[in-house]
């Protein structure tokens, strides 16, 4: 085997910042081998100084057990060095399943398609999605990994991982009592994970309190509505926006303090606007109806111009067009701010229209995840929803 | 109905310029009767009050002028008490006579407002001590005895009954006080008194309120002092009796102050109160003329007095109301034979004070010839007496078991300049040449 | 007729972010002033001045000073005469011990030994809440009223353990007049009640509420919760401090501990209860009414009941008070403000209320 | 240190704590059944005493006076439940806090116009004297206390288990949702609670009231449970009971050894101070309290 087999096997598409590497029918007998490929792709790449999404041709390839590990650790490697995300086609159903487990466990997208063009399309929408939310790597931007939540005895969750991308809408959902809001819990710092890990933007912030993770960019809702009761919808919006203040000048209320209240409230109204409450501005929240608390509730998160925007919820209880006007709420904040948004909602239909990934958790663990078609069509969870035995 | 609460309340509540009715002269009742002390607020206001309706029905008031009082509750608070004081000052044709407000909370409060409106405070047996030094508190008068005075006098007791002063050295004595101000007044006056004398003096507090007292009379008990002084309040006192005989104390070895030393201080520890002493500036009982007298022309025939308990009268705090009667009125009439028999001011009721003088056969004519103790008050020294007896509780009734034991002025009195002093430093107060008046 | 808001329009956030944003308030607000600050010092007597509306604004500012740990941020404290006593001791001290300290100085300065007292006793609340927060406060309580007793320095060896203000004096003027200590204390709570109005209303006040009405929410908004009940407490104890030196210097004069005692802080507890929570107003409302009733209930016993004891009535009027409470608790759980709220809604719409 | 000393100041506060825990008690069983935090039980404690011993100084016999005080409680149990709290219902529980101080304010007035202001001696027939066991004096009367401590915790235990009345107690205590939509009659429990919160009172001031005599004083009874209250968790007896202990013995050793060892003169009466700073050094490590249970907060 000589560097020209390899050669052959690897091209450029520089339009689409593509490398592809065709494995196909290729037969790895041994860990060396796969070392001589990898230190071969690795040096291709190095000469461009610049990252790549992979298209991976597994077709017929055949990978020797003794050189699996090997395999594995190089292509994460490769991954982690220079990939912006990987589309794989057709691998046999061994390969599928190992690169399946693996993407569970360590929280990638497996992104496994048959055919080389639903691949192409694919990473087509992967790059169309990166510049909608400018650049950046396609690698996780909110990764969850190995989650473990206990109450005393009770198992709230077990071993849940999986990976939110910049810019996209990703649903969790799965039956009561599943865990979701647990999960929510657990990533916006008011739970503390049992065990496992949560990386935000590449940085650890497992053991982080609930309102230092707020201020690195994370807000939420809740399921049953947590507004300051006591105060207005103005009020309760301006509380949800971070910006400088001190005891003295509140308390004097001239200069610096009176400007940056007047330039905070225009940008709330701003807000105000968008959601559509200009009415309900000096109500005490406490008397306004179910949906506008929950859209006044979406305001106060979003009051803080949320990296991630943690939705729990949010149409819970509302009619058909109510709904429909969070549902709209939601995608516009998605495409206006480019806002990451993490959704639990239990409504399919809403979840399957807006979603770009899925995530099913069922008591207290991770059972599928992947497009909503996928999941749709994922024989376990229709089990799950149906209640079916297994 | 409603217009007269409205008439009353507007004439409360709006400056009380009341018609001129010269013959009269109004003293104003600062009195307590809820609360945790209001057995003693009520007894000694109906002693007080009592013995003034005594000279209305009796003599027609005090040479042709009817007293005439009006009460207001205080509940034993600072600023309820400065409330009334504000509220009574100006009522009656001459203003307010003199206050009589029994807490030395009040008292502290009512110095300077009273000072400065000129009205006497009389504080008997509590208030300020250094109060005593009429050069720096004209208008302050802590008659017959202040918390100091009687302290000395107590050591005095104790000595007679070890047998002389000398065989105080050597001896151990708590001094177990109340977790307060008032309770803690007396500890500088006991460490003096243990230097000069010989003995050692342990203080032990008694958190307020004081109803247990567990651990107090354990460590008294290990310490086995020769004697107790139990420097209490409200109760505290039975509290402190019950557990003495608890750890098995003996309760003749426990001398009380007056605070202590009220029928209402022992009766309810029942038995373990028996053969406990106190000190006292006065005796209960109801043999005394002027307490016959009372009983005679204010209760006798069905007439009503003040007390809704008549079982009282006679106890402890209704005759000390009765002596605060007795001196209010003594001063009254010590200042109309200066100033005529009218309606008096309370800076000529402040000159009554401070030339009263009642002698044993005053004493006698007034019907309290052993009740109380001859007094002479003067612009040098407002305490005017001085001495203290000594009683015991037999189970059932108070007695006495000593004379008349005066202070120990030679210690007291420096005190007493020292303190004063550095209140008029504090205040940047003049003192008053008691020579020229 | 008059409470109408049609014709007013905001045509900037300036004009709508307003302290009394209603013309009418503002007008009723200056008058009030005006009057508080011309009218009764003409007006009223020195018993008014002296024993009633003194007492009456301080016990207004420790209210308010109350309100803002729990009517705003939702901390319960039974703590506040504790802190009280700490102003007012350090006041003292402040005075006594530092040569030519000037007296609005040492009032601010009892202020912040107060409030740095209130953060430490506020520490618990970080982990504590409701009512066992409530009794922890009484270590407050009763751990100064102790303190304050035990150790003579604090009260210059005062064999009574009692503290007599000194004269106050500012710019060489003396205030010994009661009016002139109405219009001291008026200024400093008319002061001290504008900023906290200001702290209510700005981002300040927000997250004191917020974490009042959610403090799980406050915190996943980014609130630090921790810092900001610690700040409450501060400013908290910073308002009771100066009242409590205001009533030893502007009322009693001359204050012992026991001033200072559980029962002061239920009263103001009341104050803001029965005022209501979460309202500058309402804690001025509250001491009103606190201060004046038994007043007048003394005062109206005695006219009532001409016949009767003053054993009895002096009873009665402790029964009508704890009978007024809870008859006024049950008919209006909110509070003054809340009355005061509605008769200005009803008033609005007043003489067609549909 | 004296081994016997320690061990009469351990035993004395162990028993003083039992004392505390009656009044503790009371508090509890509101608290537990209506979430109201009853601060007039030190007033209710102090009205049954007088109103007690003001009848038997009348000449009523012990069984008669103590039958009408329990039959007058009973019907302040109720009273208080349709005038005070039935309007109340909902209201945040600082109002129902405060309603209680009022409650407070009118049955102290009360005791005090009836009956005037006078104290009283009880006489309960147990004397406060000491006896001694292996050189180790004890008090017969804080032994009596004890066993009637125990005696009412049992009595309340049957109450609780064996009565219809006392399962629906226990019922709405765990989840009052839960208890009306079986049918429980919420108002009724909390009259009967409020009325056996009387009951206790009347035993916690005989007691209180045999040792430092029937006066306003009982009403501060209350605030030595509060340590106890917090320590011991306002929803348990148990935890009252346990609480009452560890107050007792811990406030009384330190009066005596902390005092002493900090270089303050002995006898220093941080008793006042000392069981709220124990208590709330506890609840920095358990905020729930003893026996309280531990909430898991959800959102």
């Amino acid at each position: 085997m000589d560097q020209s087999t390899f050669a052959a096997r690897i091209s450029f598409h520089d339009s689409i910042e593509t490398m592809e590497v065709d494995f196909s029918r290729f037969a790895f007998a041994d860990a060396a081998m796969v070392d001589a490929f990898y230190d071969h792709i690795d040096q291709r790449v190095a000469a461009t100084g610049r990252r790549w999404y992979f298209l991976v041709l597994y077709e017929g390839c055949e990978i020797a057990p003794e050189a699996w590990e090997r395999f594995a650790a190089r292509g994460k490697h490769a991954n982690i060095s220079y990939g912006l995300g990987t589309v794989r086609v057709h691998p046999s159903e061994r390969t599928r399943e190992t690169i399946r487990s693996r993407a569970e466990r360590e929280t990638f997208r497996a992104n496994i398609f048959d055919t080389r063009d639903q691949a192409m399309f694919a990473l087509g929408e992967m790059r169309k999605r990166r510049e909608i939310i400018g650049a950046g790597t396609a690698d996780a931007y909110l990764r969850v990994q190995d989650i473990h939540l206990n109450f005393g005895g009770v198992k709230a969750l077990t071993g849940v991982s999986f990976q939110v991308n910049r810019g996209e809408i990703t649903s969790i959902i799965g039956p009561n009592g599943a865990g979701k809001t647990s999960m929510i819990n657990v990533i916006s710092g008011f739970y503390r994970p049992t065990r496992g890990r949560i990386f935000f933007d590449g940085a650890d912030r497992t053991h982080l309190p609930a309102h230092k993770v707020a201020r690195l960019g994370f807000a939420r809702t809740f399921q049953n509505i947590a507004l300051f009761k006591g105060m207005t919808t103005l009020d309760n919006i301006m509380a949800g926006r971070r910006f400088r203040h001190n005891l003295v000048t509140d308390a004097l209320y001239l200069g610096p303090a009176r400007r940056e209240e007047l330039r905070q409230r225009a940008e709330v109204e701003r807000l105000i606007d968008f959601l559509e409450i200009q009415a309900i501005r000096k109500k005490p929240v406490g008397r306004l109806p179910y949906g506008l608390q929950k859209r006044v509730e979406l305001a106060r998160a979003l009051a803080a111009q949320p990296k991630v925007l943690l939705l729990d919820e949010p149409m819970a209880g509302m009619n058909v067009e109510e709904k429909e006007d969070m549902a709209r709420f939601v995608l516009d904040v998605n495409d206006q701010w480019g806002t990451t948004i993490v959704l639990i909602e239990h409504d399919m239909g809403v979840v399957m229209d807006i979603s770009n990934h899925v995530v099913v958790l069922d008591h207290g663990a991770k059972i599928a995840e992947g497009t909503p078609a996928e999941v749709r069509a994922d024989p376990v969870v229709i089990r799950a929803y149906l209640g079916v035995a297994h | 109905m409603k217009t007269r609460i409205a008439l009353a309340l507007a004439a409360a509540l709006f400056a009380a310029t009341a018609l001129a009715q010269p013959k009269e002269q109004f003293i104003p009742m600062l009195s307590y009767r809820v609360g945790p002390y209001a057995a003693g607020g009520t007894g000694f206001f109906g002693g007080y009050i009592d013995y003034l309706d005594l000279l209305n029905r009796r003599d027609g008031g005090i040479g042709g002028v009817k007293l005439t009082w009006q009460e207001c509750e205080t509940e034993y608070k600072n600023d309820r008490g400065v409330e009334c004081y504000e509220r009574l000052k100006k009522s009656g044709p001459s203003g307010a006579t003199v206050f009589a407000p029994l807490s030395t909370g009040i008292t502290y409060s009512l110095i300077e407002r009273a000072t400065a409106d000129k009205i006497p405070v009389i504080s008997m047996g509590y208030g300020r001590a250094d109060a005593s030094d009429g050069r720096v508190f004209p208008y302050v008068f802590p008659l017959v005895t202040n918390y100091w005075s009687q302290n000395t006098a107590k050591i005095k007791f104790i000595g007679t009954k070890e047998g002389g002063m000398d065989k105080l050295a050597g001896k151990k004595i708590v001094n177990l006080y109340h977790g307060s101000a008032y309770g803690k007044e007396t500890i500088p006056i006991l460490d003096a008194q243990a230097r000069k004398y010989g003995f050692t003096v342990t203080h032990i507090e008694v958190p307020h309120p004081g109803n247990e007292q567990q651990s107090q009379w354990l460590q008294i008990r290990s310490i086995k002092p020769d004697w107790v002084i139990l420097r209490g309040w409200g109760v505290m006192n039975p509290t402190a009796l019950k557990a003495a005989q608890k750890v098995g104390y003996r309760t003749e070895r426990i001398v009380g102050v007056w605070w202590s030393g009220a029928e209402e201080d022992v009766l309810p520890a029942g038995e373990a109160a028996k053969g406990y002493i106190a000190a006292a500036f006065h005796p209960s009982g109801t043999e005394f003329p002027v307490v016959q007298e009372i009983l005679k022309h204010v209760y006798a025939a069905g007439k009503r007095g003040n007390m809704e308990d008549k079982g009282r009268i006679g106890q402890q705090y209704f005759n000390r109301g009765v002596i605060q009667g007795i001196l209010t009125a003594e001063a009254i009439r010590t200042a109309q034979a200066k100033f005529g028999k009218r309606s008096l001011s309370g800076e000529e009721m402040r000159w009554g004070i401070e030339n009263l003088k009642i002698d044993e056969k005053r004493l006698q004519e007034l019907g309290a010839l052993n009740l109380m103790q001859p007094m002479k008050v003067s612009c040098f020294d407002h305490e005017g007496g001085g001495a203290v007896k000594f009683q015991q509780w037999d189970g059932k009734q108070w007695k006495v078991i000593s004379d008349w034991i005066t202070s120990d002025q030679s210690i007291v009195r420096p005190e007493i300049e020292r303190s004063a002093a550095q209140y008029a430093a504090e205040k940047k107060l003049a003192l008053r040449d008691c020579g020229k008046t | 007729m008059f409470y109408r808001l049609a014709g007013q329009f905001k045509s900037s956030y300036a004009a709508d972010q307003q302290i009394f944003p209603i013309r009418q308030d503002r007008i009723f607000v200056i008058g009030v002033m005006v009057c508080a600050f011309l009218v009764v010092p003409v007006v009223a007597n020195d018993y008014w001045l002296g024993a009633i509306l003194i007492p009456f604004l301080i016990l207004g500012l420790a209210a308010l000073g109350l309100n803002i740990l729990t009517g705003y941020t939702g901390q319960l404290s039974l703590g506040t005469a504790g802190f009280m006593a700490v102003g007012a001791f350090a006041a003292f001290n402040f005075i006594l011990r530092v040569p030519g300290m000037p007296f609005l100085l040492a009032l601010f300065l009892a202020g912040v030994t107060a409030a740095l007292i209130g953060v430490l006793f506020g520490l618990p609340s970080v982990r504590i809440k409701g009512f066992y927060l409530a009794v922890a406060t009484l270590a407050a309580q009763f751990f100064i009223e102790w303190v304050l007793t035990k150790y003579g320095w604090f009260s210059n060896y005062n064999p009574s353990g009692v503290i007599t203000a000194q004269a106050i004096e500012i710019a060489g003027y003396r205030f010994d007049t009661p009016v002139s200590k109405y219009l001291l204390t008026l200024g400093i709570v008319a002061a001290l009640a504008l900023a906290a109005k200001n702290m209510a209303r700005t981002q300040t006040g927000r997250y004191w509420m917020a974490v009042r009405d959610m403090d799980l929410a406050a915190e996943v908004t980014g609130i630090d919760i921790v810092r900001t009940k610690l700040v409450a407490f501060a400013v908290s104890s910073f308002y009771c401090g100066v009242a409590g030196a205001l009533w030893a210097y502007a009322y009693l004069g001359a204050v012992e501990p026991q001033a200072f005692t559980l029962d002061r802080s239920f009263q103001v507890l009341f104050m803001i209860i029965i005022g209501g929570v979460g309202t500058v107003l309402g804690a001025f409302l509250g001491a009103a009414f606190i201060v004046l009733l038994p007043i007048a209930l003394n005062v109206a016993a005695h006219a009532l009941f001409p016949g009767v004891s003053t054993d009895l009535t002096s009873n009665l009027e402790l029964v009508l008070f704890g009978a007024l409470i809870v008859f006024f608790l049950a008919v209006e759980p909110h509070g003054l403000a809340r009355l005061w709220q509605i008769g200005k809604e009803k008033l609005r719409l007043w003489p067609f209320p549909h | 240190m004296d081994l016997n000393f320690f061990l009469e100041v351990l035993i004395g506060g162990l028993l003083a704590g039992i004392m505390y825990s009656l009044v503790a008690i009371g508090f509890v069983l509101i608290y537990k059944a209506s979430g109201v935090f009853n601060f007039a039980q030190g007033a209710m404690v102090f009205f049954a005493a007088l109103t007690y011993v003001s009848l038997t100084e009348r000449g009523w016999p012990f069984w008669l006076a103590l039958a009408a005080v329990l039959a007058l409680m009973i019907v302040l149990g109720f009273a208080i439940e349709r005038v005070v709290l039935r309007p109340l219902v909902n209201q945040p529980q600082i109002t129902l806090f405060m309603v209680t101080i009022g409650l407070a304010y009118f049955l102290e007035g009360v005791a005090q116009g009836v009956w005037g202001a006078q104290v009283h001696a009880l006489e309960i027939g147990i004397q406060d004297k000491p006896f001694s066991v292996a050189g180790i004096s004890v008090s017969q009367f804080d032994l009596f206390a004890s066993g009637t401590a125990a005696l009412l915790v049992l009595v309340l235990g049957v109450f609780f288990q064996k009565t219809k009345t006392g399962r629906a107690l226990r019922a709405v205590a765990d989840d009052h949702q839960a208890a009306l939509s079986v049918g429980i009659q919420l108002r009724y429990v909390w009259a009967v609670v409020w009325a056996a919160a009387g009951f206790v009172a009347l035993v916690a001031g005989l007691l209180w009231g045999a040792r430092t005599g029937v006066q306003f004083a009982l009403t501060f009874t209350a605030l030595k449970a509060l340590p106890v209250l917090i320590l011991g968790g306002f929803e348990s007896i148990l935890g009252a009971i346990v609480g009452g202990l560890i107050i007792g013995a811990t406030e009384k050793l330190a009066e005596v050894y902390i005092g002493s060892s900090i270089g303050l003169n002995i006898g220093t009466g941080i008793e006042n101070w000392f069981p709220y700073m124990l208590a709330l050094a506890f609840l920095l490590v358990r905020p729930e309290g003893l026996f309280g249970e531990k909430r898991i907060e959800r959102i």
